[in-house]
C-alpha cells in the first residue's frame, strides 16, 4: 500500500503533497502522487501524502506541515492557494507551492502549467480528423484550468477548420465515471466524434463510451493517457507533473525557487501534446502547421484564445 | 390458596377432559416476577375464564401457553402430552388460537391478508377469501374479507380475530378481555358465540374482568392474585364472595380485610336522583348540532342538547351512531359542520385511549399534570411549584404512585385513569367529559373511578357527561341517560322499575319512542 | 424528433437499470421495516466485487460476486441493528464510509495506483429478436443489456412475490406491525435478516451493473451517491414495487436529459442541469400530493423519534 | 495498525494545536448542526437536509459579508453574518416544512433533493454572483476583515463559532428542561396525539417552528464556517458535515448536553484521521474503514442497555 514515509532520518529533505482526490485517479492526482514518488526515489526525500477535502483542512495540514519542519509542501490545485498565503508568512523555513493559482511571496509560489498550449495542439489535431465538424470536452467540474483547456481546445481547432463546433459539459463531480460515460455518448448522439476529456477517474468512463462507439476518438489529460484505450485514443495533453516536481524539488533543497509563480510552457517540455502513435496522423498540411504553432510556444508565445 | 381445597374442577380423571393444563408457571421480566408458579387446567369443551385485578399475570400466563413468551419454569400440556412451544407458530399448529388485549391486526392491510398471515407457499388472495367466509359464516361470526382492517368497527375487527384462528382449524380460543370493546348487547352475542362454540367440542380461555360475563358463560374459573393462581374450581363452587376475596384479597365490603376500595355490587340505578340545582343555566349547551366526518358520513343530526351543573349525563350508543363524536364536541375537540356549541373555556376531557391520547408515558407524572396546560403555557416552567401542585393531585386523586417524578408508564391503569381524571378536574372545574371511563380497568380500579366520578363534588359542582359501553356502568353512575342512535340524541326515560333495561336497550337500537331532548331539557 | 427521442429512452433505460435495482433492494429492505441508508456504502461494495470477480470468472462470476459483496455489506448492517439493536441510522452513516474506504483500500492493493485497465469483462446490449426492430419501443427497450432484461422479468416476479405468496405477505406484515407479525408466528428476526441482506445483494448487483453493463471500469467512489438517490426513489414509489420501478425510470429520465440538454449545448449555468433531477422529484412528489404511506414500522424505528 | 491509531490521538489531542486548532475547529459546525437535527428530530421532524441548510447559510453569510462588510464594523457584522446565515438555513428548511404542510412532502424524501439542489446552487454562486473579482477562480473573494470572526486563543484557530455553539446547546438544554415551549417541543415529539389532545397544542406550528429553527442553527453553522475558518465561499466548504450531524445527534440520543461530547467525538475522529495519514502514513481509504470501525465500536458498546422486552418476547428464532 501506497504512501508510508520512507527515505531516512528525521534530517532528511521533508517533502509532503495534499491532493484534492484519490490518488487512484489515473489523471490528476495520480501524476502527482507519481511525483512525490520520483522525489522521494531521486532525491531521498521523507515524503508524506494527504487526501483532504475541505479549505479548512488544507489550512490545518499546512499548518501541521509546516509546524513539524517540512522543506516543501505541495498543494495540488489552485484551490490551495488561500491556505498557503495565510500560513506561508508563519512557516518562512517551509516552501508553500501550489500548482495552479497564484504565488504571493518568497516561500509561497505558484506552479503555472500552460495547459493550454498542448491543448490548442490538440485542438487542432481534433480539427483534422473530425469529419462532423462537431468535437466536445467534458470536465469534471468547472476550474480553471479546466476551462482553460477547453478554450485552447476550440481555438486551436477554429485554426484548423474554422467552422468547428465545441460541446462542452461538466459532471458535477470527478469520480461518477457512470456518468463520464453517459455524458460522452449524449455528445456522441450530438454527432461529435472527437471528444477531449478532463475528469480524472470519471474521465475514465468517457473512453468506455469512446471504445464502444464507432469512428470516433477521444483525447486523455493531465497524465499520459494513450495506454488507456490505444486504440481510440488520439493523444493526451500532458502535464508532465513528476518531473516538475523534481525539478522544484531539486531546486528546493538548494533554496533556490523564485517566485512567486513558476511558469513550465511549451519550452520546460513539462506541458506537450503527446500524440498516440497509434491513432492516424494528422495531414501532413496540419502536421507542419502544429509544428509551427509549437516553436511559437516554445519560444515564449500564447495560443490566443477568446474565451466561449 | 385459600382455595385449593376447590381447585380440581370435577370429574373422575382430569386428565381424560383436560385440553390444556398449565403447571408452576414463572416468568420474569427483568426484576418484575410477572406470574409465580400460576397453574390451571382448562378441560375439553368449557369455557374457562381467568379474572384477577390489573396486573395479575392473566395475559402472561395466556402467551405462555400460546408460545409467545417461554415460561422460566413450569410445564405445559396438550391434551395431556407435555408440549414446549418455542414460537407462536407452534402453538397455533397445534390448534391454539389467541385473540389479544390490543389486537393484533394489521390496520393497512386486508382482513384476508390479516387471516392468511403466517401460511406457507403461495397466497391467493381469492381462494383464501372463499375459504374465511366458509369458515365465518360457518362459525356465525359475518366478515367481509376484502375490507380494509383500518375501515372496521372494533366489533368487526374482534371477529376478524377470531376467524383469524377458526381459519387455522384453532380447537382451543384464547380471548384476552374481548368484551372489553363492545357493547352490551354485542358482549351478549360473543359470549353467546362462545357457549356455542364449547358446547360444539370448543375450548375457550375467557379473560375477563367482569364477574357478570364469568359467571353468565364459564364452566370454570381461575384467579389469579400478583402472578399466583389463588382460586381455580367450577362456576358451581363459587360463589360472588368467594370470588370478590381472591380477586381482591380481602373480604367484601367495610368488613372485610381492609382491601382499598370495597366492591360495589352493580346496577345501582341512580338515574332517578337527579340533583338539587339551584342554577338553571346550562354549562354545555348544543343547538342544532351537525357533524359531518371527514369522509363525508354524516355521525350527528340536529342535536339539541343542555347539561346542567351538577349532573352527571351517561351517554349510550353502539360504535358509530354518534355518541363519540357528540362527547368530543362538547370537550371542543371536534368542530360541528353546523350549529351552535355553548361551553366554557376549558372543558375536561379523558379520551377512551389513554396512553395514545391524554399521557404521554414516557413523561413524569409532573409532566403529564403539565401537559393539560400546555397549548397556553408561556415563559418558564416552575417545576418545583408544578411538583408540589402533582403531589397535591396524587394525594386528593388518591393516584398511588412512588412520586411526581416517576414516568407515567410505571403507573398502574387505575392509576394512570385516576390521575387523568384528577388532571382534567384541576383543569376545568365546570365540565367534564369521561369517554369509557373503565375501559381495561379491573374490578377494584372501576368501582374506585366511579365512585371517584358519582363524588365529583366542588362549588358550583361540575357537569359531567360520560360514555361507556357498559350499560350497568352507565345505570350505576348517572343522574340522566340520553342515547345516540343514527346521530340523533334522545334522552331516555327512566323505567318505573329500576333493574327494567329494556327502554335503554330499546333506545341504542331506535326501536322505541323516547323523548326529544330539546335544549331547555326535560329534567 | 426521433433523432433525440430515440437515443434519450435509451439513456433513460440505461441509467435507471442500476438504480432500479438498488432501490428494489431498499424497498424489501424497507417493507420490512427496517431502513437501511447504508445502501451507498452497498452499491460501491458491489461495484468492486463484480469487477474482481468478473476479472477472476468472467462477466456472469462478475454479477454473482457483486451481489455476494453487497449481501456481505448488508450483513455487518444487519448484525449491528438486528442483533446489537443498535440505531440504523448511525450503522447506516457508518456503513457507507466503510463501503467507500474498504473499497478504495482493496482497490489499491488489488491492482495498484494503475487500477484496473479499462478491458474488465463486461455484457454488451443485445438486440432481442423481433421486439428490437418494433418502432420507438425496440430501439429503446429492446436493445438492452442482459442486466434491463433480468429487471424485465423481476419487477413482475417481485410484485408477484410480495403479493401473491405467504412469504412476501409475511414479509409486509413484518413491517407494518412487529407484534402482529409475532402474534401470527412469524420469524421477525430471520426475515428482516433475509430482507436486509436480499437488499444487499440488490445493491450489489446495482453496483456490478455499473461496472459490469455500463462502465466497464472502477473507480474509487463511483456510487457517486446512488444509494441516496435510490432511498429517494423508493419514497417517490410510495414503497410499491411498479411505483419504484417508475420511479427509477423518473430519475434515469431526469438524469439523461441533464446529458441531454448540456450536450445540446444549453447556454445555462451547468448547475442548473445537475440540479435537475432533484427539482423534478421535489415538484412531482408535490404534484402527487397527499403523504405517501411508509410501513408502520419505519415511523416507529427508536431513532427517528426517539425523545 | 498501533502507530496508526497512536497518530489518531496525537492528531486529536495530542497538542494544544490538535486540541484547539484541529478537533474543536472541527466540532464547532457539528456542534451547531447536530443540535439543529437534535431539535427537529425531538419534535418528531425528520431533518436529514443540515447539509444543503449549512450550504446556504455559507452563502448568505458570504453575502451580506461581501456587500456590506466593508461599510459596517465588526460588532454589527459579526452579528449581522449569524441572523443572514441563520435566516438563510431557515429559508431553505422552510421548503421541506411548507411542502410538508401544504402538499405532504415527507421531509426525509425532500431534505435530501434540496442537499443536492443546494450543492448545485453553491457551485454556480462561486461562479457566478458571488465569485471572486478576477473570474478565474471559483470561490468568492476574501470577505472582509470586520467579517472575519475573532480567534479565541491566540496562535489557535478556535473561533467564536465555537463558543456560540456551546452556549446554543446550553440553551437548548435549558429551552427543552425549563420553558413552556421546550416542553410543547418534546411532548409534540414524544406524542402528536396526546398534545393534540390533552395539551390542546397546535402540532403543525410547532413542527413548522422547530422545523425553521433546526435550518437556522444549521444556516448558522454554515455562517460561522465562513466567518470564523474559510473567510470566503468555497465549492467544496463541506466534507458532508450534515450528514455526520445526524450521527453526533443521534449518538447523543438528541440530548443538547451530549450533543457537546459527541460532536468534539466527531471532531476528534476527523481530526485524527487526518493524521493518520500525515503522520502514519495510512492511505486515506484506509482511515476511512478505521473511522468507520471506530463508530461501529462505539456503537456496539452503547448499546448495552437492559432490553427485558426484546430479551423475553420471543422474536421467533431471535434469542
Ligand atoms: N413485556 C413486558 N415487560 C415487562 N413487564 C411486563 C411485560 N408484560 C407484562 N409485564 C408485567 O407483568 C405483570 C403481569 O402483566 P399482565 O399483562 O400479564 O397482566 P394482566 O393480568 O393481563 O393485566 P390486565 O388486566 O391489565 O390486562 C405486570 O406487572 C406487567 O407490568
Ligand atoms: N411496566 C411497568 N413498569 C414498572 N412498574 C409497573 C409496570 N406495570 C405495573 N407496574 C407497577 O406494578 C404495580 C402493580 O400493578 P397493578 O396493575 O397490579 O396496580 P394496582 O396496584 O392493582 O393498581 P390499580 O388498582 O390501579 O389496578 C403497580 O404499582 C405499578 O406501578
Ligand atoms: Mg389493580
Ligand atoms: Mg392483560
Amino acid at each position: 500500500s501506497g504512501g508510508e514515509r520512507s527515505g531516512g532520518r528525521e534530517s532528511a529533505f521533508q517533502v509532503a503533497l495534499l491532493t484534492p482526490g484519490p490518488i487512484s485517479d489515473q489523471a490528476w492526482n495520480a501524476t502527482a502522487y507519481h511525483g512525490l514518488e520520483r522525489i522521494r526515489d531521486s532525491l531521498g526525500a521523507s515524503i508524506s501524502h494527504i487526501q483532504t477535502k475541505t479549505p479548512a483542512e488544507f489550512e490545518e495540514n499546512f499548518r501541521q506541515y509546516g509546524t513539524k519542519g517540512y522543506d516543501l509542501v505541495i498543494g495540488h490545485g489552485f484551490e490551495f492557494q488561500d491556505a498557503a498565503r495565510r500560513v506561508g508568512p508563519q512557516f518562512p523555513k517551509t516552501l508553500f507551492v501550489t500548482t495552479g493559482g497564484e504565488g504571493t511571496g518568497p516561500n509561497v509560489v505558484a506552479l503555472s502549467f500552460a495547459f493550454d498550449e498542448p491543448s490548442y495542439l490538440a485542438g487542432m489535431a481534433a480539427a483534422a480528423i473530425t469529419k462532423t465538424g462537431v468535437i466536445g470536452g467534458i470536465g469534471g467540474t468547472e476550474l480553471p484550468p479546466v476551462k482553460l483547456g477547453f478554450e485552447a481546445f476550440l481555438a486551436g481547432a477554429r485554426l484548423v477548420r474554422p467552422d468547428i463546433r465545441l460541446l462542452v459539459a461538466y459532471l458535477g463531480n470527478w469520480d461518477d465515471a457512470g456518468a463520464g460515460k453517459e455524458q460522452a455518448l449524449a455528445q456522441l448522439n450530438q454527432k461529435a466524434d472527437v471528444i477531449y476529456q478532463n475528469a480524472d477517474a470519471a474521465g475514465l468512463g468517457v473512453f468506455q463510451a469512446v471504445r464502444q462507439a464507432k469512428g470516433v476518438w477521444v483525447i486523455g489529460s493531465n497524465a499520459d493517457q494513450n495506454r488507456l484505450a490505444p486504440e481510440v485514443t488520439l493523444g493526451s495533453v500532458l502535464i508532465d507533473v513528476p518531473h516538475a516536481f523534481l525539478l522544484l524539488a531539486r531546486q528546493a533543497q538548494l533554496r533556490a525557487v523564485r517566485g512567486p509563480t513558476i511558469h513550465f510552457g511549451t519550452a520546460s517540455d513539462v506541458v506537450r501534446w503527446v500524440p498516440n502513435p497509434l491513432a492516424p496522423a494528422p495531414p501532413a498540411k496540419v502536421l507542419a502547421q502544429m509544428d509551427s504553432v509549437r516553436a511559437v510556444f516554445a519560444a515564449g508565445g500564447r495560443p490566443v484564445v477568446t474565451p466561449r | 390458596m385459600t382455595q385449593r381445597a376447590a381447585t380440581e374442577p370435577m370429574g373422575a380423571d382430569p386428565r381424560d377432559h383436560e385440553a390444556l393444563a398449565l403447571e408452576g408457571i414463572t416468568v420474569r421480566f427483568g426484576p418484575v416476577t410477572a406470574l409465580d408458579g400460576a397453574h390451571c387446567t382448562i378441560r375439553r369443551g368449557t369455557v374457562h375464564a381467568i379474572l384477577g385485578e390489573n396486573g395479575a399475570g392473566k395475559t402472561t400466563l395466556m402467551r405462555a401457553a400460546f408460545g409467545w413468551l417461554m415460561p422460566d419454569a413450569g410445564t405445559i400440556r396438550l391434551h395431556g402430552a407435555p408440549v414446549t412451544f418455542r414460537t407462536s407458530a407452534e402453538a397455533i399448529a397445534q390448534g391454539i388460537g389467541m385473540v389479544h388485549q390490543h389486537f393484533m391486526l394489521i390496520p393497512a392491510m386486508t382482513v384476508t391478508e390479516n387471516i392468511a398471515l403466517g401460511g406457507r407457499g403461495r397466497f391467493d388472495a381469492g381462494t383464501t377469501a372463499a375459504r374465511i367466509t366458509a369458515v365465518a359464516d360457518g362459525a356465525g361470526l359475518p366478515v367481509d374479507p376484502v375490507a380494509r382492517v383500518r375501515d372496521l368497527a372494533v366489533s368487526a375487527q374482534q371477529r376478524v380475530e377470531i376467524v383469524k384462528a377458526l381459519v387455522r382449524d384453532a380447537r382451543i380460543l384464547i380471548l384476552d378481555e374481548p368484551t372489553a370493546v363492545l357493547t352490551p348487547d354485542q358482549a351478549t352475542e360473543l359470549l353467546r358465540w362462545v357457549r356455542t362454540f364449547a358446547d360444539a367440542g370448543g375450548t375457550v380461555v375467557l379473560i375477563t374482568h367482569k364477574l357478570r360475563e364469568a359467571f353468565a358463560v364459564a364452566d370454570d374459573l381461575t384467579v389469579l392474585r400478583q402472578g399466583r393462581t389463588v382460586l381455580s374450581a367450577a362456576r358451581a363452587l363459587v360463589t360472588e364472595a368467594h370470588l370478590i376475596e381472591a380477586l381482591t384479597g380481602a373480604g367484601v365490603g367495610p368488613g372485610g380485610a381492609g382491601g382499598p376500595v370495597p366492591y360495589h355490587p352493580m346496577p345501582t340505578a341512580r338515574v332517578a336522583d337527579a340533583p338539587e340545582v339551584d342554577d338553571p343555566a346550562p354549562v354545555l349547551r348544543l343547538d342544532g348540532v351537525r357533524y359531518v366526518d371527514p369522509r363525508g358520513v354524516t355521525r350527528l343530526r340536529a342535536v339539541d342538547l343542555a347539561v346542567y351543573p351538577g349532573e352527571i349525563l351517561g351517554v349510550i350508543g353502539v360504535e358509530g351512531s354518534g355518541p363519540r363524536e357528540l362527547l368530543r364536541i362538547l370537550a371542543g375537540r371536534l368542530t360541528p359542520t353546523t350549529g351552535r356549541v355553548t361551553r366554557p373555556d376549558a372543558v375536561g376531557f379523558v379520551p377512551e385511549d389513554r396512553l395514545h391520547d391524554a399521557v404521554i408515558p414516557s413523561f413524569s407524572l409532573t409532566e403529564n399534570l403539565v401537559l393539560a396546560d400546555g397549548g397556553e403555557a408561556r415563559g418558564w416552567m416552575d417545576w418545583s411549584t408544578w411538583r408540589t401542585i402533582t403531589r397535591d393531585l396524587l394525594a386528593t386523586a388518591d393516584v398511588r404512585a412512588a412520586g411526581p417524578d416517576v414516568p407515567m408508564a410505571t403507573l398502574s391503569g387505575g392509576n394512570q385513569q385516576r390521575f387523568v381524571v384528577g388532571r382534567e378536574r384541576r383543569r376545568a372545574a365546570a365540565a367534564l367529559i369521561v369517554e369509557h371511563p373503565t375501559r381495561g380497568l379491573d374490578l377494584t380500579a372501576s368501582a374506585r373511578i366511579l365512585a371517584d366520578l358519582r363524588a365529583l363534588g366542588g362549588n358550583p359542582r361540575p357537569a359531567v357527561v360520560f360514555h361507556s359501553a357498559d350499560l350497568d356502568e352507565v345505570l350505576a353512575v348517572a343522574t340522566r341517560v340520553v342515547a345516540c342512535f343514527e346521530g340523533r340524541v334522545r334522552e331516555v326515560s327512566p323505567p318505573s322499575d329500576p333493574t327494567d333495561r329494556t327502554p335503554y336497550t330499546r333506545a341504542m337500537t331506535g326501536s322505541v319512542e323516547t323523548t326529544a331532548v330539546s335544549s331547555g331539557g326535560t329534567r | 424528433m426521433e433523432a433525440l427521442l430515440i437515443p434519450f429512452l435509451d439513456a433513460t433505460i440505461r441509467t435507471a437499470t442500476p438504480l432500479a435495482y438498488a432501490a428494489l433492494g431498499e424497498l424489501v429492505t424497507e417493507r420490512s421495516g427496517v431502513i437501511n441508508i447504508g445502501m451507498e456504502g452497498i452499491i460501491i461494495a458491489g461495484c468492486l466485487g463484480g469487477l474482481v470477480a468478473a476479472g477472476a470468472g468472467g462477466a456472469a462470476m462478475g454479477f454473482l460476486g457483486g451481489a455476494l459483496a453487497g449481501a456481505g455489506m448488508a450483513a455487518i448492517f444487519a448484525f449491528f441493528v438486528l442483533r446489537l439493536r443498535a440505531d440504523a441510522i448511525i450503522t447506516g452513516t457508518a456503513l457507507t464510509l466503510l463501503g467507500l474506504g474498504l473499497t478504495g483500500t482493496l482497490y489499491r492493493g488489488l491492482f495498484g495506483l494503475e487500477g484496473a485497465a479499462l478491458g474488465t469483462p463486461s455484457i454488451a446490449p443485445i438486440a432481442l429478436p423481433g421486439l428490437s426492430s418494433l418502432p420507438l419501443v425496440g430501439p429503446v427497450f429492446f436493445t438492452q443489456t442482459g442486466m434491463t432484461y433480468l429487471l424485465y422479468l423481476f419487477v413482475p416476479a417481485l410484485a408477484w412475490w410480495l403479493a401473491r405468496t405467504q412469504a412476501g405477505l409475511a414479509l409486509r406484515a413484518v413491517g407494518e406491525s412487529r407484534a402482529a407479525a409475532l402474534a401470527a408466528g412469524l420469524d421477525v428476526q430471520r426475515l428482516r435478516w433475509g430482507a436486509i441482506l436480499f437488499g444487499g445483494a440488490m445493491g450489489g448487483l446495482c453496483g456490478a451493473t455499473l461496472v459490469l453493463a455500463q462502465v466497464g471500469t472502477f473507480t474509487e467512489g463511483m456510487s457517486a451517491g446512488r444509494g441516496f438517490i435510490a432511498i429517494a426513489i423508493v419514497v417517490l414509489g410510495r414503497w410499491r414495487t411498479v411505483g419504484t420501478t417508475l420511479a427509477a425510470l423518473i430519475f434515469g429520465g431526469a438524469f439523461a436529459l441533464q446529458y441531454l440538454l448540456q450536450a445540446a449545448g444549453w447556454a445555462l449555468p451547468y448547475h442548473l442541469f445537475l440540479a435537475l433531477p432533484y427539482l423534478l422529484t421535489l415538484i412531482l412528489l408535490a404534484a402527487l400530493r397527499g403523504r405517501a404511506e411508509a410501513p408502520a414500522e419505519l415511523a416507529s424505528q427508536e431513532s427517528w423519534s426517539r425523545a | 495498525m498501533t502507530e496508526a491509531l497512536l497518530a489518531l490521538w496525537d492528531g486529536a489531542f495530542g497538542s494544544s494545536y490538535a486540541i484547539w486548532s484541529a478537533t474543536l475547529v472541527r466540532s464547532a459546525p457539528l456542534l451547531w448542526l447536530g443540535l439543529g437535527v437534535a431539535l427537529a428530530f425531538r419534535a418528531g421532524v425528520l431533518n436529514i437536509g443540515a447539509e444543503g441548510q449549512f450550504l446556504m447559510g455559507a452563502i448568505g453569510a458570504t453575502a451580506v459579508a461581501q456587500v456590506v462588510g466593508r461599510s459596517v464594523p465588526g460588532l454589527v457584522m459579526i452579528p449581522l453574518m449569524a441572523l443572514v446565515g441563520g435566516v438563510a438555513g431557515a429559508g431553505w428548511a422552510g421548503i421541506a416544512a411548507w411542502l410538508r404542510q401544504r402538499f405532504g412532502v415527507l421531509e426525509v424524501i425532500s431534505t435530501i433533493m434540496l442537499n443536492f439542489i443546494a450543492l448545485a446552487t453553491i457551485g454556480w454562486m462561486v461562479r457566478g454572483p458571488l465569485q471572486e473579482p478576477t473570474r478565474i477562480y471559483p470561490q468568492s473573494a476574501e470577505i472582509p476583515w470586520s467579517a472575519q470572526w475573532p480567534f479565541l486563543i491566540p496562535g489557535q484557530r478556535l473561533h467564536l463559532g465555537f463558543v456560540l455553539g456551546l452556549l446554543a446547546c446550553a440553551i437548548a438544554w435549558v429551552v427543552l428542561t425549563r420553558t413552556a415551549t421546550g416542553f410543547r417541543i418534546r411532548a409534540v415529539g414524544a406524542s402528536p396525539s396526546a398534545a393534540t389532545s390533552a395539551g390542546q397544542i397546535d402540532v403543525g406550528r410547532t413542527v413548522m417552528r422547530v422545523f425553521l429553527v433546526s435550518g437556522a442553527c444549521a444556516g448558522l453553522a454554515g455562517a460561522a464556517e465562513v466567518g470564523g475558518v474559510t473567510w470566503a465561499l468555497y465549492e467544496g466548504i463541506s466534507p458532508g458535515y450534515g450528514y455526520t450531524a445526524i450521527a453526533v445527534a443521534l449518538l447523543a440520543r438528541l440530548h443538547p448536553g451530549w450533543i457537546v461530547v459527541s460532536a468534539i467525538f466527531f471532531g476528534a475522529l476527523e481530526a485524527g484521521a487526518s493524521a493518520m495519514q500525515r503522520d502514519a502514513g495510512v492511505p486515506s481509504v484506509v482511515v476511512q474503514v478505521i473511522v468507520a470501525v471506530i463508530i461501529l465500536g462505539v456503537l456496539a458498546g452503547s448499546q448495552r442497555r437492559t432490553r427485558v422486552d426484546a430479551l423475553r418476547v420471543r422474536a421467533g428464532s431471535g434469542r
